[in-house]
């Protein structure tokens, strides 16, 4: 047990599980970085973000293999290795991305097992960046989520601290199905206490991080932390609030909602998705049939505005959730009459 | 190299089964039996047969929206196959699939596919494994003509390239793309030409004469396992009917229409060449013929006979048993 | 003003708006068919699905341009047009594909506006083919307009019926910002009446179907036909139906939903998207913020499963939605205490 | 042919205000002063200044990430461009796209893109009015030797040449693609060598020469215009500094980067080409640097003066007002 960062947890659970089977590979751009120049000196870049440092040295360019920039290639070529039995974590440097690849993903990759039957078992982990918060403006700062948990056979899991990060990731790797992981890019220093060795995170199950009773906030990735924050402005006016990790978004942790919903009977989602068919609103959709009757104020889901990631850092700051405008819907939940 | 007589009769069954069984799907489809739109592979015999019988079982390779013939040269089971076709609960596929999702892994056939270009990438995916597990493979996709314009093929290639992967591009070139011609939708006119621009070695060649495909795959498949990376074969045919069955054709010449028959037929060409060299005699093909007339016709009764999925299938297999 | 089918009205509204302005074209895969096979005599087939018969004969090779197989080259051609003050008319074959395009249509068009500010003006129309119901299978029956209605910047429509095909189609057409235009290929052969001249259905304004007092449904697409063939069967039971065809996703026309839901106190909408959030999820989600005081009952929202369409035809019979479900659903609710 | 005096110091003042604008943006990065990452264009003055001295206002160019270049050589209001990099109010994008995405149509400057290769088909659809409406215009896509592999930029490629369009398909090849090399990237290792593939001609010219790049440019804008459909123009030039501002350049040795300035000057290059042929005195070389000095500084530091947008503009623009 150390104290790591949600990068360095990230980069040892691939380690772990590429020590551990020689069929886990890593494949994307620059991912070694700088391996295709010849006799560069220094240690490899291990990307632009510094994710898969480390991994080239051990592991060499048979298994940590660079590409040409061709979303399209690596992760139709990701999804063929693993249909062919390899188990490929693919890199899709920014999730803003998707729209050039994404064919790969939905209609290939998550449909082989269907379409298939059996034998079309893909054992394949995109890992992919999202959010917004660091001025990387509008191509460069979405939280595709929602459209990656619509699509039947993706997995999307969304880790929101570093211990999540690695057990959630290799859970992501022994699964037999493709994961979207989804790494965001304003936790990447966050830090944390994490066990050095192997663990599994499961998908599918959420996390209460805070118990409470008088309203349940369900928060994803970076919301988390912004959620917790607002703990102690809310305690002093008397609020009582539980706050969930779903963790993963799909497989979905609906159980965990419902109790807490019975629980608590009113519901605040806080996504950073697009708000038009975001994942908030499909959490409050199912709520809205399953326990209907726990309901004593509408549900709500807080998200951005209807409108790209501006580039301008003033703005970027009012587009995202924050405390002030979680602390006030909660407040209106719990005083809703 | 002079093929054996095994292998040559080996060849003729597969081409010869691709056409009969097409034929009897296109009766079918007439017919209404049917359940969805298919594509014929008449006309291509020589073009998947000359590949797949350079290949392995673990071999791989990647299909198309016109896949029957990919299947069936590749050795996938005819009955399997055919009951996904008619979408029927022992197929291939659990009948889930269906004409376009034909994949039988288990003779290294990764799957038909309804994207057109999507099978490129794929089967780079497959050639990494002689990469990361130093297994020894080689793995082709069949990519149509108009197929060949899509971002997702030029990325493999360069992609396969770059590390240097044992892929075959087969590019089948029938002429059209749906019903838009080659002359106007590939800038150049050239898809063989465009490899060199990858530092991909191609051939350009006559799509309904197996000798001339075999011989190419021979080369390109040994290059391949020896870890010289891929190769672009292009293969010159014509598609004999619509571009999916009920398609009237309005944008061919009867002239062209006419004369493909007569001058295009692999399993003509074919017999032509070993009966002249002596190398098969013509009743050994003429018993191959009736032997698969009863084993085609004997499928696709089967299929129509088996029955349909149980309606429980509609949600399984959507993710690992278990863990959704 | 006469009996035309779906397909008709939308011939009818490009060539209309191709006649009026001369900045309109198409451009697709085979939208002329066989242009380019040199000396071919019959007609030109108009598209696969002969949803562009006629143009190429009348506005020629010029106004009306047959592609290789490359969408992201269409989609962004359509894209720079748009921006360079054009007015595509884009053909998406099938919805399906938007997976090896889509960042020319949610990264680019969708945004140009906002990222370049009123200079990136984007006058485009996407015409995509969705649905499930003939047997195309797995890659050629989605209804991917969740995905879509999911983008900012995007605007998208769902016609259910002739006369709505062809109004929303001119209005799509001079509309000013980029639009996904979903037609139905089950609907291509209804009738309906149908004037002849240009007129406009405004993007953004729903349609009441039916009245009623009990229930509200929303209805989308090839649905609403299915939420009409209810209304007996439910009147039989003594339950009083009000349907709604919103006829654009995006704009959503919340206020007729709200109205309506503040009448009836119960919403069920049968939806053709994926289940996780869908269209569905998001209009419920709304009104259990916006309405809730007014709900007797649970929200519901009725899709096919978080499945691929597969190609069996029982099977796919089984995955949409159908009069069964919907009564046994508005039952449910209208029972519900 | 020789270009006018005029031209020249016209060329020379793009170029030079692209090496100035960049510098002071650097020590700005350093600073800490600008709101995201950078990609400065130094080192390839020389390729966008060469294409947009042969555009007039009506021809567009599309741009990339790193395209502070094209926007000064395509004439963008200066002081509007620096507001937008600051993401200032009053800058081309009212500061909601920054310095990956700015944009000024006035010029013809259809936008950077931060979707690598995404900048071609847009490119080529602005050379459709050509076909459409008969306008008279060229159009210029910038594309990267890294973005050369984007399966966007070849359907482009094709899309342009079978409907014969006015594009000019400029590839930047400074030798990277982030942190990785073109002789690892690029099968084949020759990207106007690809081109043929596609039916286009092409060139490959040494891109740190403003008079190699200006006179392809002048051959192929011409043959654009006429009608004749794309050209390919490869440059071969030198980045100078880092992917982005802060990148510590690892993957490239000390040699490569000590030579760089001295051997791949593009500005360098110029004054010795044009002094030597007796075309301009280094003098009013001289005169334009001072001017520019003032100027550029000037416009960084009234950006830096102006203000943010009003939160009020977070969703503006999203759809044409009133619409929605
Ligand atoms: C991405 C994509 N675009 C378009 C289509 C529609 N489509 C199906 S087959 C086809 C033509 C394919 O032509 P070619 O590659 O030459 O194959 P052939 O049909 O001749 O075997 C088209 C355009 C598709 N299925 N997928
Ligand atoms: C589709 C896409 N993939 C990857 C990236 C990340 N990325 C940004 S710049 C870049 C390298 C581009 O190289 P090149 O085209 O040679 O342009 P240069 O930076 O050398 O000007 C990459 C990989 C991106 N922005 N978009
Ligand atoms: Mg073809
Ligand atoms: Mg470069």
């Amino acid at each position: 047990m150390s104290i790591k960062t949600y990068r360095e947890s990230i980069i040892e659970a691939m380690v772990l599980e590429m020590r551990r089977d020689e069929k886990v590979f890593v494949i994307g751009e620059d991912i070694s970085g700088g391996r295709g120049c010849g006799d560069f000196d220094g240690e490899a870049a291990g990307g632009p973000m510094g994710l898969t440092q480390g991994l080239w040295a051990e592991f060499g360019a048979k298994r940590v293999i660079d590409t040409p920039i061709s979303e399209t290639a690596i992760m139709g070529a990701a999804a063929g290795a693993a249909l062919s039995g390899l188990r490929p974590i693919a890199e899709l440097m920014f999730s803003d991305f998707f729209g050039v690849c994404f064919d790969q993903i939905y209609n290939q990759a998550a449909k082989f097992r269907f379409m298939y039957g059996e034998q079309g078992a893909t054992p394949l982990v995109i890992r992919t960046m999202i959010g917004a918060g660091i001025g990387a403006g509008p191509q460069h700062s979405q939280s595709p989520y929602s459209i990656f948990a619509n699509i039947p056979g993706l997995k999307v899991v969304t880790p929101s601290n570093p211990y999540d990060a690695k057990g959630l990731l290799i859970s992501a790797i022994r699964d037999n199905d493709p994961v979207m992981f989804c790494e965001h890019k304003a936790l990447l220093g966050m830090e944390g206490e994490v066990p050095d060795e192997a663990y599994e995170v499961p998908l599918g199950k959420g996390r209460i991080i805070k118990e409470g009773n008088d309203i349940t906030i369900v928060a994803i990735g970076q919301m988390v932390g912004i959620a917790q924050n607002c703990t102690s402005r809310l305690e002093e006016k008397g609020i009582s609030v539980e706050i969930i990790d779903p963790r993963s978004l799909s497989p979905f942790d609906e159980e965990i909602v419902y109790d807490s919903v019975e629980k608590t009977g009113r519901l605040l989602v806080v996504d950073e998705s697009n708000p038009v068919c975001s994942f908030g609103s499909w959490i409050t959709s199912m709520v809205s049939d399953e326990v209907f009757s726990s309901l004593k104020a509408p549900t709500k889901v807080l998200t951005p505005p209807h409108c790209p990631v501006p580039a301008a850092p003033n703005l970027e700051a009012t587009y995202l959730p924050n405390v002030d405008r979680i602390v006030e819907a909660s407040d209106y939940l719990v005083n809703y009459s | 190299m002079q093929l054996s007589r095994d292998k040559l009769l080996d060849a003729y069954t597969r081409m010869k089964k691709i056409r009969v069984f097409e034929e009897t799907m296109r009766d079918e489809f007439a017919k209404g039996t049917v359940p969805a739109f298919i594509h014929l592979y008449i006309g291509q015999e020589a073009i998947a047969t000359g590949i797949c019988v350079e290949l392995t079982d673990q071999d791989t390779i990647s299909s198309t929206h016109r896949g029957h013939g990919h299947c069936i040269a590749k050795k996938s089971n005819l009955e399997k196959m055919t009951m996904e076709i008619f979408c029927r609960a022992d197929g291939l596929c659990g009948g889930k699939g269906g004409s376009m999702h034909i994949a039988d892994l288990s003779v290294g056939m990764l799957g038909a596919n309804a994207i057109v270009g999507a099978n490129a990438p794929i089967a780079v995916g497959a050639a990494l494994k002689q990469r990361v597990t130093g297994e020894n493979l080689v793995s082709v996709a069949f990519i149509g003509d108009g197929a060949s314009n899509q971002g997702a093929v030029f990325e493999s290639m360069n992609l396969a390239s770059v590390l240097k992967l044992p892929v075959l591009f087969v590019f089948e070139n029938n002429g059209y793309a749906e019903f838009t011609g080659i002359d106007y939708h590939c800038g150049g006119g050239d898809i063989a030409g465009r490899a060199g621009g990858f530092g991909m070695p191609s051939y350009k060649l006559d799509g309904s004469d197996f000798f001339a495909v075999q011989e190419a795959a021979a080369e390109a498949v040994e290059r391949a396992r020896k870890g010289e990376g891929p190769s672009a074969i292009e293969c010159v045919a014509k598609r004999w009917y619509g571009h999916f069955e009920g398609d009237p054709q309005h944008y061919r010449t009867k002239e062209e229409l006419a004369t493909i028959r007569r001058d295009f037929d692999p399993l003509i060409i074919f017999r032509q060449k070993v009966e002249e060299a002596g190398l098969v005699e013509g009743k050994d093909l003429d018993m191959i013929d009736e032997d698969l007339s009863s084993q085609v016709s004997s499928a696709v009764e089967k299929a129509k006979n088996s029955p349909l999925p149980d309606v429980k299938e509609l949600t399984t297999n959507v993710y690992e048993e278990g863990s959704y």
